[in-house]
């Protein structure tokens, strides 16, 4: 629980760093930092997989994907133009109360006779072991249970894959010099 | 005291969000905006983990032994959705970078005043 | 044949998800083209099938991979999604089939593959999103066709086409974002990912605050997919900069997935009545429709660019269909089906007509316009006769729409809703009559025109769309009884 | 189907396909011309026929198609439509002949889009007249708005362009506000929109909502010019002056009454509509109408925007006859439409020969014109004369009947308005033509009339309004067939 | 970075750790933590390393441009026919139980292969990402003229 609280106090730290700081390249750098917590986050939470991913993307894939993308765009430091946040403000208040206000009866954390936890999932873990045999419960159900996602998922990577080349690929004129 | 820890990390994913959105409309450049949106984004994973965490359970990898899981589900949901961010940010870096050559500028407010003139 | 049967629905996703990694390895623009068309052309037939089998045997439940839902993910479709899945198909034959002449005319050759691959993945997620009967499915596809959307507006000529691409992206985002956060409370309280299934729990957690914050999540998630007023931002420019095949493909198609699923999610999925006994919530939703019918039609007023016109008044349509929808009553929600299939057909017809503009003149601002009607009078027919139809003058479709809503709504006894809706007819009226007073009535007769029709290959799958447009105005039976049907389907699906 | 039915369908028809011809032959004016007035003596000739048919007690009609449930577009020729259409096609003819005079004497352009739009509008005037449902009868109503924009702004100069806009924007903005909120509410009670002997209402619907219609309908046709809508009628008077005359005097705005008429008739029925209230509410407001525009007429110097007013005052006097709620007014009202027609139309075809001869528009311009112009000034005077309902004119019947429903209404400050309303008319009418006998200041005596086909088609006219005070029975007998005059 | 020495060598010596390292994430995702996003990652950052340290245009002379693009779709492709495959074999599309006789032992089979499909993409769309990024720069300002057209 205390590593859950400490875990949460320098997330939160993190991304209101991040709000401040006009410096891109800091930005960009404890955002690595913001999301290598969020994977220890979900080590802690029991997410292993995602704790996994997570690390492997936010922390490596994204960050190095904003560094280029930085480095291409030469830009260092945010300008600031003086614009009034209030529409921002409002915005995330907003969002903030609403959430606040819904969250307030929700099932508690970490109740195991919370609804979420007792209707589909038991049946993964009690039947998985004998309808597909793989002892990663994570890996049946992302694979095979809902393995239709995972070929949406698929289909995203792909999309974003052939979006970047569209925009930045030299594609058949590689030949030419 | 239980309605506070029992709620604490949705408030902390909450006021996560909040920030995470606050960065996406307030900031003006675009790779801010960007980190904003994964911040926003981050926030709600970990909101979805929080609600399949189970008190006592462990990781859902099965060893045979009677045990206590947490709940695999937001797990693999959660999976496909940093997949799903990730592409996002590519595709967005991507059309940022070229936004700079043909504007000069990744700000939103430049890029505003250029087109208007 | 006999053995596809059961497959259809399956078949409706995988003949375009196969063929677009064909395309990215066949990178030869006509060899593509032709994938797009053949896989187009057999996923409408698909759909028109799906129709029937529905029609005549039920809804139709597929479980994806074995798995019967709640576990795994399955199919569900009746007749409403059914009916928008024909919709979205046969507007994309017309669309590629549009493209093969617009879209050279655009875009280098070398960039032309990998717009029909994100074009058949565009189509893919709206397919998906369509026939899905899982809330995060349907997030999973919606993004598939968000970020294949974001690449083809991204293709468009203009450089503001990447800035109005990169806006919807982090809109677009925002507004996943907020839908999984609903989708998140939803399963938070019911386990269950399910629609039939949350159809059916969400009755016992309807007291939690949670269910009315999911709800309110969904609701602006969708609304901002949807390009629902006041979230409308993303679209004007989107559908401005876009390559013309794909505007007329993503008017027709993209918008109208999201307002399916959030009728869907709204109508079905939230305990009956739920939506109904809460007055403001309907509220909300017809104040919003009606404001973005008024306020998205002046605005389009003074926009000089037609594409630009054209795509304001696409929210200002959208605003009809919510009213529909915000009626929350059969025969609400049967106008706005009807109107989310006539919307498709005159919205489509007019931004090829448009397109068919660019390729004869290089532009699409109403200056370049003068003229149009003697220079290129079927180009110009085609927007006269989509604009008209957007007014809702008799024998056109537009009509047609215009009464089914009107009716709904005096049928609630709400006359002045229903006056409100004939009168925003008018504010359509006048920019509509902007472009006919440009293009007929501000000839200069001294000079002489010299005749610069656009391509038949373009002009020939505008005016199919165009036909069709007066001939469902004229014969409504099918399109009505269609819309009935699926509305019917909206509401009674958990019985 | 039958002869009558296939009569009434072609003569819908015909028109419309005469565009056809009249578009191939724009290279040869000749040609193009025949074939209008080919048109107009074949469509007046299917009416004729049809009529035959009525006036032996058989009314054709047909369905063509079903878009919505109970809701079609079907014709039908009953009196009372019949009466319109044996009047607007007769009157295409006088008009084609006219225009041929006119359009070249004038040098307008575009005259091949001209004659096109009129047939079209003549087609659409056809298909109101004999529309079986309000449904159909508004789809023509909408058409002909349409049609005739193209024929309103046909100068294309800002003016033109401007009262183009407006008489699209009340015409559409009442049609589809009211009008069509009034069918889709109607529709919306009965679940259908047919035309029936007696009406579809009954006493099971809510008097409320049968008043807030009738309001609805009355204001909704904006085509019968009842005040406050009546600004198009003066600023469509841009167009070219057969127009005005077929489409201003005749077409468009009797479509407008005449909708007024049937859907008073046939939607609500005389004795419904005698019990509703507000009938007498819309009566006033058409005797207001009566009186100031006939106050207005007097103020104008220019000849067509006077006779502008003078008709949206007629107008007002059918409405008026409709309102009363009786057999009389509605005989008078339906007759009142025909005579006004022929009396009107002579009018503007007056103004137009003015035009032409002598390019003036002005009245004051117009002292000693007669002595210029002797065949048309006497046209004039037939024509001012039945406006006014004095014999030996057709318009003493209508106006006779109008007055016998007035009594009948007890209101006597109506059968003021009516009184006073013909006084003014003569006012503002007759002195035109006594000035224009008297003689001229720059006294230039030699005969200079308009072409030979607008004199023929003026004559026809006028000698057509004293023609209808010898046998106005078949209107008569067409008018007494749908109203129950059994009462009196 | 090409005449580095250090960093060449001890790129030559970790960049097969990390591809063993990726495939043991791809195929041991069974039983642990992992699977082909994962190692589809890992192995696209192996060779990103390579790209970045032994120039891009070796890199491209290892893989070639197009066969990358190609291997994009080649992943998603297997995934679906995986799925497809189960269609034809009488179950619904993506039932692997049906691909062999053992229920078990076809959903293995059918994890294992979509595992791959997912990592076949997944590394490729990685490694085509690194290469646009990469190529990208050298033609900054040719493309911003190219743009106003």
């Amino acid at each position: 629980m205390i590593v859950n609280i400490i875990l949460l106090a320098f997330l939160l730290t993190t991304a209101v760093y991040i709000s401040r700081i006009t410096i891109l390249f800091g930005a960009v750098m404890i955002y690595g930092i913001y999301s290598l917590l969020c994977a220890t986050m979900f080590v802690v939470l029991d997410a292993v997989d995602v704790a996994f991913t997570e690390a492997a993307v936010g922390t490596g894939i994204s960050t190095i994907l904003m560094l280029s993308a930085l480095s291409l765009t030469g830009s260092r430091i945010e300008i600031t133009h003086k614009r009034k946040p209030i529409m921002a403000l409002c915005a995330s208040l907003g969002l903030g109360a609403a959430l606040l206000w819904g969250t307030s009866d929700m099932p508690h954390f970490a109740d195991a006779s919370a609804p979420a936890n007792l209707h589909v999932a038991p049946y993964y873990l009690e039947e998985s072991s004998e309808q597909i045999g793989i002892p990663n419960v994570v890996t049946s159900v992302l694979a095979s249970y809902r393995g239709y996602d995972t070929l949406g998922e698929v289909v995203v990577i792909f999309t974003a894959g052939i979006g970047v080349i569209s925009l930045l690929g030299r594609t058949t004129r590689r030949r030419e010099d | 005291m239980t309605t506070f820890l029992g709620l604490l990390n949705y408030w902390v994913v909450i006021a996560l969000m909040m920030t995470g959105l606050y960065i996406v409309i307030a900031a003006s450049n675009y790779i801010k905006k960007i980190i904003g949106l994964n911040i926003f984004q981050t926030a709600v994973f970990i909101m979805y983990i929080s609600i399949g965490k189970v008190s006592g359970g462990t990781a859902p990898i099965l060893t045979g032994q009677p045990e206590i899981y947490s709940n695999p589900l937001p797990h693999v949901l959660i999976l496909t959705a940093i997949v799903v961010g990730v592409a996002t940010t590519a595709l967005g870096l991507a059309l940022i970078v070229r936004i700079r050559s043909a504007f000069g500028t990744i700000d939103d407010h430049d890029v505003r005043e250029s087109v208007n003139e | 044949m006999n053995a596809l049967t059961p497959h259809l629905s399956a078949l409706q996703i995988i003949l375009p998800l196969l063929a677009a990694p064909l395309c990215t390895i066949f990178r030869l623009p006509r060899v593509t083209w032709g994938i797009a068309m053949v896989v187009g052309v057999l996923c409408s037939f698909n759909a028109i099938a799906i129709l029937e089998q529905v029609q005549s045997s039920g809804t139709i439940i597929y479980a994806l991979g074995g798995w019967a839902a709640p576990w795994g993910i399955e199919y569900r479709i009746d007749d409403a999604n059914a009916f928008v899945l024909v919709i979205i198909s046969v507007i994309n034959v017309f669309g590629i089939l549009y493209a093969r002449t617009s879209i050279p005319a655009e875009l280098s050759e070398d960039r032309i593959s990998w717009l029909y691959t994100a074009w058949l993945l565009c189509f893919t997620g709206l397919c998906g999103i369509t026939i899905s009967g899982d809330v995060f499915n349907v997030f999973v596809f919606l993004e598939i066709s968000s970020l294949s959307t974001y690449v083809l507006v991204s293709f468009g000529t203009d450089k503001r086409a990447l800035t109005a691409a990169l806006r919807y992206l982090i809109v677009g985002t925002v507004a996943a974002t907020f839908y999984v956060i609903g989708i998140g409370l939803l399963y938070a309280l019911t386990g269950t990912l399910n629609m039939a299934d949350l159809a059916q729990r969400l009755p016992e957690v309807t007291a939690h605050r949670t269910v009315l914050v999911a709800f309110g999540f969904i609701t602006v998630g969708l609304s901002i997919k949807m390009a629902l007023f006041p979230f409308h931002t993303w679209l004007p420019n989107a559908y401005a900069f876009a390559p013309n095949a794909v505007t007329a493909f993503l008017a027709g198609t993209a918008t109208k997935a999201a307002i399916y699923v959030f009728m869907r999610l709204v109508l079905t999925i939230f305990p009956a009545g739920f939506f109904a006994n809460s007055t403001i919530a309907y509220l909300i939703i017809l104040a919003v429709g009606i404001l973005g019918a008024f306020v998205a039609s002046t605005i389009a007023f003074f926009r000089q660019d037609l594409k630009q016109m054209f795509a304001w008044s696409s929210i200002g349509q959208i605003g009809y269909m919510a009213i529909g929808l915000g009626l929350a009553t059969s025969a609400g929600v049967a106008a706005s089906f009807l109107h989310l299939f006539n919307h498709a057909l005159m919205k489509t017809a007019v931004f090829m007509a448009i397109g068919c503009l660019f390729v004869a003149t290089g532009s699409t601002t109403l200056n370049s316009l003068k003229n149009a009607g003697k220079r290129m009078p079927w180009t110009s027919a085609a927007i006269l006769i989509g604009g008209l139809s957007l007014i809702g003058i008799p024998f056109t479709t537009g009509f047609v729409s215009k009464w089914y809503l009107v009716t709904a709504a005096l049928e609630l006894d709400m006359w002045w809703l229903a006056a409100l809706v004939l009168a925003g007819s008018l504010v359509t009226a006048a920019y509509v009559w902007k472009f006919v007073e440009t293009a007929y009535f501000r000839t200069d007769s001294n000079t002489t025109y010299t005749r610069s029709e656009a391509p038949l290959s373009l002009l020939i799958p505008t005016w199919i769309l165009v036909i069709a447009n007066i001939y469902f105005g004229i014969n409504a039976q099918f399109t009505g009884t269609q819309a009935l049907r699926a509305a019917n389907a909206i509401f009674g699906f958990s019985s | 189907m039958s002869i009558a039915q296939y009569a009434l369908l072609l003569s819908i028809l015909v028109p419309l396909g005469a565009t056809g011809p009249i578009s191939l032959f724009s290279r040869n004016p000749n040609l193009r011309e025949t074939a209008t007035i080919a048109a107009s003596v074949i469509t007046f000739t299917l009416v004729a026929v049809v009529y035959y048919s009525v006036k032996h007690g058989i009314e054709p009609q047909l369905t063509l198609i079903e878009p919505f449930a109970g809701v079609s577009i079907a014709f039908r020729a009953e009196p009372l439509g019949m009466l319109f259409a044996l009047m607007a096609s007769f009157l295409w003819i006088v008009t084609s002949i006219y225009s041929i005079g006119y359009m070249r004497g004038h040098h307008e352009q575009n005259q091949t889009r001209f004659f096109i739009f009129f047939a079209v509008a003549i087609s659409c005037t056809l298909g109101a007249a004999f529309a079986a449902n309000g449904f159909t009868l508004f789809l023509f109503y909408e058409a002909l708005t349409l049609s005739t924009f193209p024929l309103v702004t046909h100068k294309g100069d800002d003016k033109a362009k401007k009262a183009g806009r407006i008489y699209l924007f009340i015409l559409l903005g009442t049609s589809v506000g009211f009008f069509l909120f009034a069918l889709i509410w109607t529709w919306h009670l009965t679940g259908h929109l047919d035309f029936r002997a007696g009406g579809v209402f009954d006493s099971s619907h809510s008097r409320t909502v049968l008043n807030v219609l009738l309001v609805l309908y009355a204001f909704g046709i904006g085509k019968a010019a009842l005040m406050p809508f009546h600004r198009w009628l003066p600023t469509a008077m841009v167009a070219p002056t057969p127009v005005s005359a077929l489409l201003h005097a005749v077409a468009v705005v009797k479509t407008g009454v005449f909708a007024i008429l049937k859907i008073c008739v046939y939607f609500f029925g005389v004795d419904l509509l005698a019990s509703l209230g507000t009938h007498y509410f819309l009566a006033y407001v058409a005797a207001f109408t009566i009186i100031a525009t006939a106050i207005i007429a007097l103020r104008k110097d220019n000849l067509k925007a006077r006779l502008a007013y003078s008709t949206i005052g007629q107008l007002s006097y059918i409405v008026l006859g409709t309102m009363t709620a009786n057999a009389w007014g509605i005989v008078g009202g339906g007759m009142h439409m025909l005579m006004h027609g022929f009396g009107k139309i002579t009018l503007f075809f007056c103004a137009g020969a003015i035009l032409v001869a002598t390019h003036k528009t002005e009245i004051s311009q117009m002292r000693g014109i007669g002595r210029r112009m002797p065949v048309t000034m006497t046209a004039f005077l037939i024509g001012s004369i039945s406006i006014v309902g004095a014999p030996p004119t057709g318009g003493l019947w209508s106006k006779w009947y109008l007055l016998l429903g007035i009594v009948d209404t007890h209101e006597w400050l109506l059968l003021c308005a009516l009184i006073l309303g013909s006084l003014l008319s003569a006012i503002y009418l007759l002195p035109i033509v006594v000035q224009a006998f008297y003689p001229a200041t720059d006294n230039t005596t030699e005969v200079n009339e308009a072409p030979l086909t607008m004199r023929i088609a003026l004559l026809t006219c006028s000698a057509g309004c004293i023609v209808l005070f010898a046998v106005p029975d078949f209107a008569y007998e067409l008018m007494s067939n749908i109203v129950d005059l059994g009462q009196h | 970075m090409q005449h580095h020495l250090v960093l060449n060598l001890v790129a030559k010596i970790l960049i097969p750790f990390i591809i063993l390292f990726a495939l043991y994430v791809q195929f041991h995702g069974d039983y642990g933590p992992g699977g082909g996003f994962q190692a589809g990652v890992i192995f696209g950052a192996g060779f990103i390393l390579y790209g970045i340290i032994f120039g891009k245009d070796l890199a491209v002379r290892v893989v070639p441009l197009p066969l990358v693009y190609c291997m994009t779709a080649v992943g998603v492709l297997l995934y679906t026919l995986v799925g497809v495959a189960g269609m034809l074999l009488g179950g619904e599309f993506l039932n692997y139980s049906v691909l062999l006789p053992d229920s078990i032992a076809g959903q293995h089979l059918g994890i294992l292969l979509i595992e791959l499909g997912v990592g076949i993409t997944v590394a490729s769309v990685m490694i085509s990402l690194f290469f646009s990024y990469a190529q990208y720069t050298h033609r900054d300002e040719q493309q911003s003229d190219n743009q106003d057209r």
